[in-house]
Formats: C-alpha cells, structure tokens, sequence
C-alpha cells in the first residue's frame, strides 16, 4: 500500500480488529480500502480476525491492536473492570441481537417463553436481555431454562433442542437458518424494556484515543466514506468485500446481499454523520445493566466514549 | 525429606517470578492476572466453583476416561488382529482425530442434546487416540520367541492375547493411559462449550465472556488440578498393576 | 513303534548355509535321544522344526499323535521365564492354558519345587533368581507340560555337578514312569551317554552327514562308569565324528 | 493384491452407508452433509482449498511437530534425569495441557502477534504432550541390568544416555511421535483460531459460521489426509530407524 | 602383589539369607583364579560385588588400581547383547565408550571374529546367533575392554567342547601375555583345575566357612590329565567341600 500512495505523503499503520470474520457488516472498511480513501488520509489500515469474541477489547486495552470492534454492552463491561477502553463510533446502531423462536412455534410474545427451554452463548448480557424481555412482557424470567449452546445456536434451534434462542443475530442467524428452510420469528429487545443500545462499535484504549486523535479521525473520515460509498452503490461494495476475500473464503452472495439490506438503515443515523453516539444511549445502557447486576457499581456514560 | 523441601522452595519461587514479572512489566491483569489475585477469586468463589462447577467436570472426565479406555483397548485390538479392519479402522481412528470441534459440534447436539453425553462423547473423542496408539504399538511389540513357546503349549490365540500380549502390552498401555488421563480434562473443558451450564468449562468461557480473567484463572487452575491428580491416579494404578516392572528397578537400584 | 518320523527335511536361514539337508531321522516311543554338535550348528533349530515352530523348507514331519503344537514340552535354550509371573506363576502356565483347575496347579508346582531346589521361591519374580535357577524354573514348566514328548534345549548346562545330578536322576525317573519320549540338547558327552538310549550327532550340511549312536551300555548307568574304556571309547568315537580331522588339543 | 481390494471394498461400502443414511433419515445436510455433496464442494473450491489454505496449515503443522519432537525429547530428559526439575516440571507440563483455549488466546497473542508462531505455539503446546510421556517411560524402563553392564565399561551417565537408554527408548518416542504426529493437525487447527486469514482451520471455522457445512467438511477432509499422512510418514520413518525392532519379528515370522 | 583385597565382606539380598558372611580374599596380580559353588549360591553376587554394582552391606573391597568402574572387564551371565547393534557394534562397545577411534575398533574386532568361530556374522543381530554364539560375542566384547582384570561368569556354558576348548586356550594365551587377573566362574571342575592358579569353592555361610585350593599341577596342563590320579583326587576334595555331607549318586 506505501508504494501506490503517489503522494509522498507517509502512511500511518493502523491495526484494526474485527469482531468476527469479515462479513456484510465490515464491507464500509473493505470498501475504503479499496477505494484508496484510508491512503488519502495517509491511514495503512490493517485488518485482523479474533481468535474469540471477546479477545478484541483485551487487545486493544493492551495496545496489541489499534482499534477494535466491539459491542457497546461489552464495552460497559470492560470499563466497569478498570479496562481502559473507549468507544470512538457506533458502526451498528441499534440491537441485531434478538430472540428468535421458530416461525411456527407457539410462542407469540416472550412472556410466553415461561416454562420453556432458551439457548444462548453463555454470554451473561443474553441472560440479562432475557430477563429483561420476559419481565417487561409479563411472564416470569424464573420459569425460564436457559441453556447454554455454545458456539451452535442455529443447530440448537433447527433441530428443536431449544424452544428459542437468544444471541443470534437478525442479519446472520436470521438469513442463514431462512436459507436452510427454518424461517423464524423474532422479538425485537427494545420493543421489550431493553435499551436501544449500539450493537457495534468502534472502540480503542484511553490511551491511543489521547496521543492519536488526529490518527483517529483521519482513519473515520475514510471509514465514512467508505460507508457512503456503500450506501450509495451496496452492490458494488459487497463485489468489494468479495474481491477482498476470494482468496480466502468464498462467502454466499445472497447471504450477504440480505445482511448489507438489513444493517444498513441500523447504520445510518440520519441527520448525524456516521458513527456519532449520544451521552444518552451510553446512559440508558449502563442504567439497563447496572438494573440487570451485569456491572456492579455505575460508571461515568461520557467517559465511555469519545467523540472526533 | 530435603528433596521436598527443594520442590517447595522452587515452587514458591516460581510463583513469586510469575507475581513479580506481571507487576514489573505491567502485563495487563485482565490477559493474565498475578497468582495473588487468582488466589483471591478462588477464595470468594470457592464454593461455587468446588460445589457446582467441579463435580460436573469430574464427572464428565470419569465417564469420558473409562469409556475412552475400554473404547481405545477394543479399537487397537481390532487395529492388531484383524488384518483388512485394522487397515481401514486406524485411518478412520486417526481421522477422527482431526476433525475440528466446529465440525462435530452439531452433529453431537443432533444426537445427544445438551445431556452429559455429548460431553462424554467429546472426551472419549480426544482420550480415545493415545490408548489406541500405544496399545497397538505394545500389543505389536511382544516377543516373536514367548508367543512360539507359547504356541508349542498349545495355547489359544485368545489365550496368547490374554497371557502373553496383554501383560506385556500394560507399560505400554499405562503411557498411553496417563496422556488419556491429561488431556481427557481438556476434552471434557471443549465438551461443555457444546452447550453446558455446569462445568469448569462452562464456568471458564462464562468467566472470559466477562472479561473476569481471575475467574477465569481460577476454574483453569482447578482444572490443572484434576489433570495432574488424573495423572497422578493412573501412575499410582501403573504401579499397583505392573509391580515386576517397578520392583525389579527398585530393588536392584537400593542396593 | 515311533512317535515321530522326520523325512527329507531341508532347512537353512539363509540360502547358501543349510542346517539340515535332506534329513530324516525316528524317535521311537519311551526314547531317550541326545542330540550334540558344535555350537551354531542348528540343534536349537532342530527342535524348534519339531516343535513346529518352523515349517521345514522341503521334506516334512510325521507325528504319531497328530498336530505337533500343544503335544510337546519344549524347554528353549532361553529360559524365557515371564517377568510378570513370579515362579509359581510361571511355572504353572502350560497347565493353565490345558485349563487345569488353578488349586490342582499350584498343588503340583509345590510339589515339585522342593526336587527342583526352589523351596521358599515359589512367589519371587525371575529376576530375584541366579541364571541356574532360572534354568530350573523354565525345566520344570516344560515337565509340568505332561506331555509324552520333551525337547529340552541344554536343560542343565548351568548348574553344578550336584544339582545337575540330581535333575538328571529325577528326569530318568519321570522318564521310565511316564513312558515319554525324550529329546535333549547337550554339550556334555558324558550326560548324552550317561542317559541316553541313542546319540544324534549333529554337523553341518556343508561338512557331510550326520550321525547316529546307539548307546550299548544297559541302564540305569552310574558316573562312575565315565573312566570305563568302553564309554571312553565311544566317547573319542563321537568326538572324531563330531569334529573331523579337527583335533582337540 | 486381496487385501487392497477387500479395503477398496469396504472403504466404499462405508462411503455408500454415509450417503444412504443421510438421505434416507434426512439428517439437515447443513449439519452432516452426505459424501457427494462434500466431493462436489471439494471439486468446486479446490483451487483454494489445495493452494492457499493447505500449504499454510502445512507449514503450521511441520515448524510445530519438529519444535513438538525437539521440546518434548528435552523436556522427558529433564524429567527423568533432573529429580527435582522433574518433580515440579511434569505437575507444570500436565498443568499446561488442561489450559483452554480461551485463556490461552490473548496471552499467546500478545507474546506472537498475529505471526504464524502462535499458531506454531498451540500445535507445540498440543502435540509435545505425548512425546513427553511416552520418552520419559521409554527412558525409565531401560534395563537395569544394561545400566549395570556399562557402567562395570566405565561409561559416563552420558554415554549411558546416547548408547543405551536412547535407543532402547526409541520404540516408545515413536508411539509418542505418532499420537504427536496426529494432534499437532489439530494443534495448527485451533491454533489457526487465533486469528489467522488462510489455514484449513480458519476455512473450517468461517464455513461452520457460515453454516456451509459442505465446505466446513471438504476442509475437514484434506485435514483428515494430512494427519493420516503424517501418521503414516512417522511410521515408516519408525521402521526405518529401529529395524532390529521389526526386523526380529519379520524373520522370525516369516518362516 | 595383589590386584584387588576383599576385607570382611557381608552381603545378602535377604535378612535371613546372607550370601557372604564375613568373607575375605585376595586376587593376586597375573593370578587365574576359578570359583565354583552351587546353583543359586552366589557367585555372580560375588563378581558384582568386585566388579562395584552392589555396595558390600559391611567390610571393603581395596583395588590396587584405585576404583572399579571402567577397570575391570566384567561379562555377565546372561548374554546381555543390546538387540539394536551387530555382532560388530556390540563387540564394540566398550572400545567405543573408551574412546578408541572407530576403525581400530572395528579393526581389533575383525582380526578376532574368526578366533570366536564368528567369521562372517560381524552383521548379524542378536536374534540371529545361537546361543553359544550369543555367548562368544558376550565374552569377546568383555575382553575388548582390554582391562587387567577380568570377570567371567559362566563363559564357556553353552559352548561344545571343541569350541570350549579353543576358547580356553586362546584365554590362558592373552592371559599370559597380558598378565591378566582372571576370575572366572564355572560349573566344570576339570575346566577349574585346567585353568586356575586357585580355586575358591563357595557355600552359602548358612552351611559353614568358603574353601580355597591351590592347583598343585604345573602349567601348561593338557586334558589328557583329567584321569590321573592326583586330578581326580582333587576334584574328589572338592566335590567333598562343594557337598558337605551330600552325596552324588
Ligand atoms: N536381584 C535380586 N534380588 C533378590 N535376590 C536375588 C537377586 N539376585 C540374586 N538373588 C538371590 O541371590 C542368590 C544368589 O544368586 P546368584 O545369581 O549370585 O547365584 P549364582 O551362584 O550365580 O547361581 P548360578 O550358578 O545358578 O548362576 C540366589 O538365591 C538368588 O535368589
Ligand atoms: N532367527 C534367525 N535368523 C537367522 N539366522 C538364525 C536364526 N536363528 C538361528 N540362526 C542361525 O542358525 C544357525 C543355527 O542356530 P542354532 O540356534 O540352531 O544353533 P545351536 O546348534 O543351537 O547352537 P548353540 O549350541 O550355540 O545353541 C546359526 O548359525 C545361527 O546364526
Ligand atoms: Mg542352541
Ligand atoms: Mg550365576
């Protein structure tokens, strides 16, 4: 990338971790990248996998990476544990994460889930979304069993060892188990008591946001418009995401082409510019898991993030 | 008496080396915490952890390890006496070794759900291989001379195996055993992600979701421990079962 | 009548160097056979072919009870005792694999450890044992086979003038009582004539044929007719067969 | 001649029994897919599959299973020869084998980055194991007697080592190297978790994520031959160098 | 001058069963001294203790020439060939563990092979040789050591006596031109009587004290003498010293 940059200007190397494999989701880096807007902002980006989703925000609060992506609830966490993390940009605005139950289950609402059988990746914000879910609903969180499945939500729920599962994402989970024949139904958190947290975020340590805020918004200048780039022409920017990984991984069109249709009015955030976050989604979030034990005394919502 | 001593004082050194170089170079606590602070999550959590997490675990790993046992011993038998099986059965057996967990993961949940025994499954799976391999390689082993003088006795194949092979294969076997032993933990830790809500396992990942990393420290040393007490247990069973391997070692060293 | 006929055997390890070729030798019922020749010759060869052990290369071996495996005690060279069976043990396996009754065994081992100089080591391990010893524990095993036909593979060679005395007069007695038919491997011709009925002396195929003894002195013989001239003549006969125009010096 | 075929027979009898009981019981194809589908899969990506991911698990598996061998030798003379050393190494060796992942991952990533040596690091962690048992009971089980031999020759401890206990430890090395062998295919494997953009275990892992379960199993496949392979290459590397080993039996056998 | 002092010597593997009670002998420099004793009564005990693998439980052994280890050729009664060398290796091997370049080594074996009556097995394995064989190489690979003193249990036992005596013959040679100790064991009275200078005769110390005879015939003796009168009466006294009350039928 150094050499093609034709301007003499010197490249910045940033190291940038994924939350999971590439997919839909990330198509506006890939497609910065590709368009050379990281070069013009004199950003080398470089992009790496987690070996667990929760390896990201360890390794950037260490310095090993530069920048991660990471869930808003995750990163409450992290800050209420002492570890210096900030969010820089919400990339997904609102909950992905939501209860799924089989299109023909008899399960109408999730108060209905009393008595029945949940799967979710042992990740305590799931059980703390449950409850949150099944209370507001007017059931009994209690006479819920949940289960942990591990990594194999979409199994567990194909083949009706749980009732429902909790963890699986709309543009993922959703897609995939329609595609094999097993439509479900979902139930949105936030139509349930959950706050509309950031399902995504970008995140770095305290420290890096401090000594590098210039690097930092160079490296979201080019990310915007690599989203812009994308919102514009979505087809054109999954051929990106393809492209940059045909020589590793041979996604399904169709698979993505759903994910990229459903994340991008979640990523969008109207009249503000990408990426932006509100003292009051981060408030909302640390009241909901303060509420729900997930994090045991209150921590300051604006020094959960940072702004350009 | 002295040489105990020796083991205490390079243990205490060891923990104090691993306390200091994480305080001295700062390495972040939540990647590896110092052993004072994994000694204090032990203590606020032990009971859960000794109550409700380790029995389930053990369990796991006793059941897995006996089957694995009993499963490995037939396999290399098989792989030993029948010709055309053993041609198609070891490859199968070594196979089986590679495939990854996210493979076999569904396919365990298809069959046997969320119960005990997919975990099972999986620490069989992973315990099952070293038996196998050095079963076979003890049985193969045995004296071409003892199994002609056995032959002129009139003895049975079956009565060879039994008499000849099957002694003479146990040094062998209990090698085999102590690495099942080990990593038959491991198997039964991999197990619980399938799906648990019980186990060390489970307790670990819960731990690491949460970002806890001196839970998460904490459930790995009680798992180092039932590792080393398993292997503990079969040398101490190793022993008791081959003692004219042991002894005659002993006694002509004493004197 | 024979319990054994060998016909025509041809067998070697490798090509150019035969042991046997073309040999046909009888073991006759209640026999008493030694068999001598030069170390390396093939004597333990021998007796593995007769023991079945070896499938003759040309020729072949008539038995006059049928299969050959589990007929025939057969001591090897070796002591080949198991070092996970103590003495006991050991020698209790051949009746364990006929499926005697463990206490009837075990009665009879004991019995016999006493004439075997083994009293007060029935429960020690091989290797608590001196190399006569062993010899003794891996004799007894193969008598306590019961069966007709023993091939012993130098059953005594390390034991001491006595001890050598005393099995060699116990085997007599089980001989005659049992009727057996006997094959012994020895390097003493003094123990090959004191006992037997008929001498095979054994050389290499490449050095001509081999050669057969019938022991004319009656039984039971005493040691002290080893200065007789006539067993000192057969003697220096066997040795000129034995080892040509090569000389003892 | 026979026996090939007899093998070739039942090879595709399993092969056609898969097929069958897929598409008769209806297991979902996106979790056990049938051998056709698996082949088809395998002609359509193979490009990828055979040039890209392969050679970098290859590589993975070959540095880990040589540092694997190198280390666990050591680490067994360790044991065995240092009495203290090998009191408080092998509680720290079985210790080591019962760490998951989880809390491995970070730790190995901030000492290896994302360089191909922590993916080295796990295949080593996984596969030395067994090497090290089974050298350290080779090593015990050296006939006193021998020991004694050579010492009335004047040997040093040394020459005691490299003449006698060495050789006759082999055979045991090599049942070790086997299992060793086997599991270092699943050592770069998990290792490739760690984050990695190429190796059979990250096509395996984003397939299974991707519920592709036809694509999940083609890799599994070529990981499947390379660990057969490596197996098989151990063994005949095993006749080679301990022939006096086979070699008794062969001749005694074959007449 | 002596080569080696035995000073009280107590040893035993049991309590109640003491091997050497109290037990003190001398072995003279250039000296062939035979021991001899019943099956299981000690004898090889006896040259392990010489040769230092078991420390005496009470009294001292004294060497001329400082320690033991790697000073004596020591050849044990088992054949204890290591299965993964040849003929050539394991005869070898104490050259090797000296240091000795390869080739010389290999030289000194070669030029000896055909002395052993082994010529063309240098690449045979163990599992490969007769017994007696196994044994030749066994003993060739104790005399390589080249040490001054050597230890011989039971070196001839599996041997014929033409082989035995070629053997003996070319040890009494090296014997005097090296001007070896030799102690060697041995079940053969006449071979103790042909060789020794001495002849130690063993009993456990449960039946009563050891006895030593000085061989009173001149050197070079021949097997020929083995019927005269002085010879057999020797071998008479010893057999009385062996057998205490016990008799040989
Ligand atoms: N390792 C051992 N442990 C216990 N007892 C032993 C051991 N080695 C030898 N013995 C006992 O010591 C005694 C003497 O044994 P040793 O081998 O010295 O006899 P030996 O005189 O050489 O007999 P042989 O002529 O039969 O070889 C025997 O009673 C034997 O049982
Ligand atoms: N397994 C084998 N493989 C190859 N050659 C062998 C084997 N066993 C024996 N031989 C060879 O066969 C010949 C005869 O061996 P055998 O053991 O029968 O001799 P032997 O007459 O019993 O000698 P000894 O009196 O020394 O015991 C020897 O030259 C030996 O090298
Ligand atoms: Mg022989
Ligand atoms: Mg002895």
């Amino acid at each position: 990338a150094l050499e093609d940059s034709g301007q003499g200007k010197e490249l910045n190397r940033v190291s940038l971790m994924l939350d999971w494999y590439p997919n839909a989701v990330h198509s506006f880096l890939y497609a910065g990248l590709e368009k050379g807007y990281y070069e013009e902002q004199g950003v080398d980006l470089e992009i790496k996998m987690p070996a667990d989703t929760n390896d990201p925000l360890k390794l950037v609060a260490s310095g090993q990476v530069d920048l991660a992506l990471s869930y808003q609830p995750q990163v409450v966490m992290a800050r209420a544990q002492q570890i210096p993390v900030v969010s820089y940009a919400a990339v997904v605005r609102h909950p992905l994460n939501m209860l799924m139950v089989p299109e023909d289950s008899d399960i109408s609402s999730p108060k209905d889930l009393s008595g029945k059988t949940v799967g979710y990746p042992a990740i305590p914000m799931n059980e703390a979304m449950i409850q949150t879910m099944v209370g507001k609903d007017g059931g009994d969180p209690q006479q819920v069993t949940l289960v942990d499945v591990g990594w194999d939500l979409m199994p567990a729920i194909s083949t009706n060892k749980v009732d429902a599962i909790s963890g699986g994402f709309i543009n993922h989970e959703k897609v995939l188990l329609e595609k094999q024949g097993f439509p479900v139904k979902v139930f949105h958190p936030v139509d349930y008591g959950v706050p509309d947290y950031y399902e995504l975020v970008l995140v770095t340590s305290e420290e890096f946001a401090k000594e590098n805020p210039e690097l930092l918004n160079a490296f979201w200048e080019a990310s915007k418009k690599g989203f812009e780039f994308v919102k514009e022409s979505p087809s054109e920017g999954l051929d990106i995401l393809f492209k940059r990984q045909e020589q590793s991984f041979p996604l399904e069109r169709d698979v993505e082409e759903k994910s990229l249709e459903i994340l991008l009015p979640l990523m969008s955030s109207g009249k503000e510019s990408f990426g932006s976050q509100t003292e009051q989604s981060w408030e909302d979030t640390i009241q909901w898991m303060l509420e729900t034990k997930l994090i045991e005394q209150k921590i300051e919502a604006k020094d959960s993030y940072v702004t350009p | 008496m002295k040489k105990n001593q020796a083991i205490l004082i390079t243990v205490v050194l060891l923990l104090l080396g691993w306390e200091l170089l994480i305080r001295g170079l700062h390495v972040p606590m939540y990647i590896l915490p110092p052993p004072s602070m994994i000694f204090l999550s032990l203590m606020k959590e032990w009971k859960l952890l000794i109550f409700i997490h380790l029995p389930s675990t053990l369990l796991e790993v006793l059941i897995g390890l006996f089957l694995a046992v009993l499963m490995g011993v037939v396999v290399a038998v098989l792989i030993v006496f029948s010709r055309i099986g053993g041609k198609v059965l070891y490859p199968l057996v070594i196979a089986s070794q590679t495939i990854p967990l996210v493979a076999l993961s569904p396919i365990l949940i298809m069959w046997f759900g969320y119960s005990i025994w997919g975990k099972v499954a999986i620490t069989v799976l992973i315990s099952f291989f070293p038996i196998v391999v050095n079963v076979v390689d003890g049985l193969r082993a045995t004296n071409e001379e003892w199994i002609q003088l056995m032959k002129t006795m009139g003895a049975s194949p079956r009565q060879i195996f039994w008499k000849l092979q099957i002694p003479h294969a146990l040094p062998s076997f209990f090698s085999g055993l102590k690495v099942a032993a080990t990593v038959s933990v491991v198997g039964a830790t991999i197990g619980e992600w399938l799906g648990a809500s019980e186990g060390l396992g489970f307790f670990s990942r819960r731990a690491s979701n949460n970002l806890q990393a001196d839970l998460l420290f904490a459930s790995v040393f009680l798992l180092s421990l039932i590792g080393i007490a398993f292997f503990l247990l079969m040398q101490w069973i190793e022993k008791r079962s081959i003692p004219w391997f042991y002894q005659m070692k002993k006694i002509e060293r004493k004197r | 009548m024979s319990i054994l006929k060998a016909i025509d055997i041809t067998f070697g390890f490798e090509h150019d160097r035969l042991i046997l070729r073309k040999c046909s030798f009888e073991i006759g019922e209640n026999e008493f056979i030694s068999l001598v020749g030069l170390s390396g010759c093939g004597k333990s060869t021998v007796l593995k072919l007769i023991a079945g052990l070896y499938p003759p290369q040309e020729g072949r071996l008539e038995y006059a009870h049928g299969a050959q495996l589990g007929k025939i005690g057969f001591m090897p060279q070796q002591d080949l005792l198991m070092p996970w069976r103590t003495v006991l043990e050991n020698a209790a396996l051949p009746m364990e694999i006929q499926g005697v009754n463990k206490r009837e065994a075990q009665r009879r081992v004991l019995e016999l450890l006493p004439i075997f100089g083994l009293q007060g080591y029935e429960n020690a391990y091989p290797f608590e044992l001196s190399g006569g010893m062993r010899q003794r524990v891996s004799f007894l095993r193969c008598v306590l086979t019961g069966h007709q036909m023993l091939l012993l593979d130098e059953p005594f060679g390390s034991l001491d003038a006595l001890t050598r005395r005393e099995m060699q007069l116990w085997l007599t007695e089980t001989w005659q009582k049992w009727k057996q038919s006997v094959l012994l491997v020895t390097h003493d011709l003094d123990e090959a004539l004191l006992l037997s009925d008929r001498i095979f002396v054994m050389t290499s195929p490449q050095e001509g044929p081999y050669y057969e003894i019938k022991v004319p002195f009656p039984k039971p013989r005493q040691p002290s007719q080893v200065y007789t001239k006539e067993w000192l003549d057969l003697k220096e006969k066997m040795t000129t067969f034995l080892y040509k125009k090569r000389e003892i010096k």
